[in-house]
């Protein structure tokens, strides 16, 4: 069962979840920088600890997605003028 | 499924798998309608109601979905299979006689 | 109020304004993760990322209650008084109508060609 | 009132789903030959006859 592959639509709610996750992380960890409240800021940090334990839990999964491939150590092609 | 209406349907196999994906989409809506509910909710009363029908409502779908795949009226692992399924309830239910 | 962000007035209850900004911003993820993850559910077929998923959905649950309690502590939030919601609604929306009319990036932005090539290159 | 307004409302909202679902599991169980699948419905309409009463319960409290 472990290795076995995803379904298709079940693949693609995960594409979904992995993407919002990851913005969530971003915003999360990136504005830790501007509050002022220490409370708020602490649960910012809660947030950003649970979000990277769910997103890698969600990645080791989404390896099984039918349309896996080797993962580039960079973007294909740099956005340049 | 009352024999009378059966035959004038032509209904009498797909009427048990009509009313599972009935069941089914149910349960699914239900799960939306419960999430949405469950953050709109904070008085704690209600939110611990509504997070436990939530997970009734998730134990429901995975009983009928577990139930549906294993009859063959859900190929959630074979998209080609799902399809060609569901080009043939279509046609069944474009081909149902209006009474 | 006025157009220049420069002018110190702009910034009195400045932390106050930024925080319950942010803090709507944690509290509407929140309640978005919850519900996506409820729609992923509706769809996995897999048991073990039912369960994944399951876990997740009610941690996430209780993230958005512990972001809810800690708003309406901080009196950033008022789901039982809802003209003093209201209030911040209005407050908060022509507080931000006022930033997007300031002019905040006057230079250029691109900076793209300063990161086409590694140091070294040089 | 001791609730807020939108949770009456989802309330309502749901409670107006879940009639919905009962009222069809109740009357499509019959058309059902299948035992496992009539098992399943019977506890559909198990749970939601308790969720509903639950609501009901909400609902006339929140009646002002």
């Amino acid at each position: 069962m472990e290795n076995q592959k995803l379904a298709d639509h079940e693949s693609l709610d995960l594409h979904e979840i992995i993407n919002f996750k990851t913005l969530c992380l971003a915003k999360s960890k990136l504005m830790q920088g501007l509050v002022f409240d220490h409370d708020l800021r602490a649960l910012m940090q809660k947030d950003v600890e649970q979000s990277m334990q769910a997103l890698g839990e969600l990645q080791a999964v989404y390896k099984r997605a039918p349309f896996e491939a080797p993962v580039p150590q960079n973007r294909p092609t740099p956005i340049l003028n | 499924m009352n024999l009378i209406i059966e035959a004038l349907t032509g209904m009498d196999a797909l009427s048990d798998q009509v009313v599972a994906m009935d069941l089914l989409i149910s349960a699914k809506s239900g799960i939306r309608n419960y999430a949405m509910a469950v953050t709109e909710s904070g008085t704690p009363e209600i939110k611990e109601m509504l997070t436990r029908h939530l997970e009734e409502a998730l134990d429901l779908h995975e009983q009928i979905s577990a139930y549906m795949v294993e009859k063959g009226w859900y190929h959630a692992w074979d998209t080609n299979e799902q399809i060609r399924l569901d080009l043939n309830n279509i046609n069944t239910a474009l081909n149902l006689p209006i009474l | 109020m006025n157009h220049d962000y420069l002018d110190p007035i702009n910034s009195l209850h400045m932390p106050e304004l930024a925080d319950t900004t942010f803090a709507m911003d944690l509290l509407l993820r929140a309640k978005e993760g919850v519900r996506n993850i409820a729609v992923a559910l509706t769809e996995s077929a897999s048991p073990d990322v039912r369960n994944l998923l399951r876990n997740q959905l009610m941690q996430g649950i209780a993230m958005h209650q512990e972001i809810k309690e800690l708003m309406i502590n901080k009196k950033w939030f008022h789901p039982y008084e809802l003209s003093e919601q209201y209030k911040l609604d209005q407050l908060s929306a022509n507080n931000t109508l006022m930033i997007g009319k300031m002019n905040l990036f006057p230079v250029d932005t691109n900076r793209k060609g300063m990161f086409d090539r590694t140091p070294d290159d040089h | 009132m001791n609730y807020a307004l939108h949770e009456v409302l989802e309330v309502h909202e749901l409670a107006a789903f879940k009639t919905n679902c009962l009222t069809k599991s109740k009357t499509m169980k019959a058309l059902v030959s299948d035992q496992l699948l009539k098992d399943i419905m019977q506890q559909d309409i198990d749970v939601s006859t308790r969720q509903l009463q639950e609501y009901a319960s909400i609902l006339s409290n929140a009646k002002q």
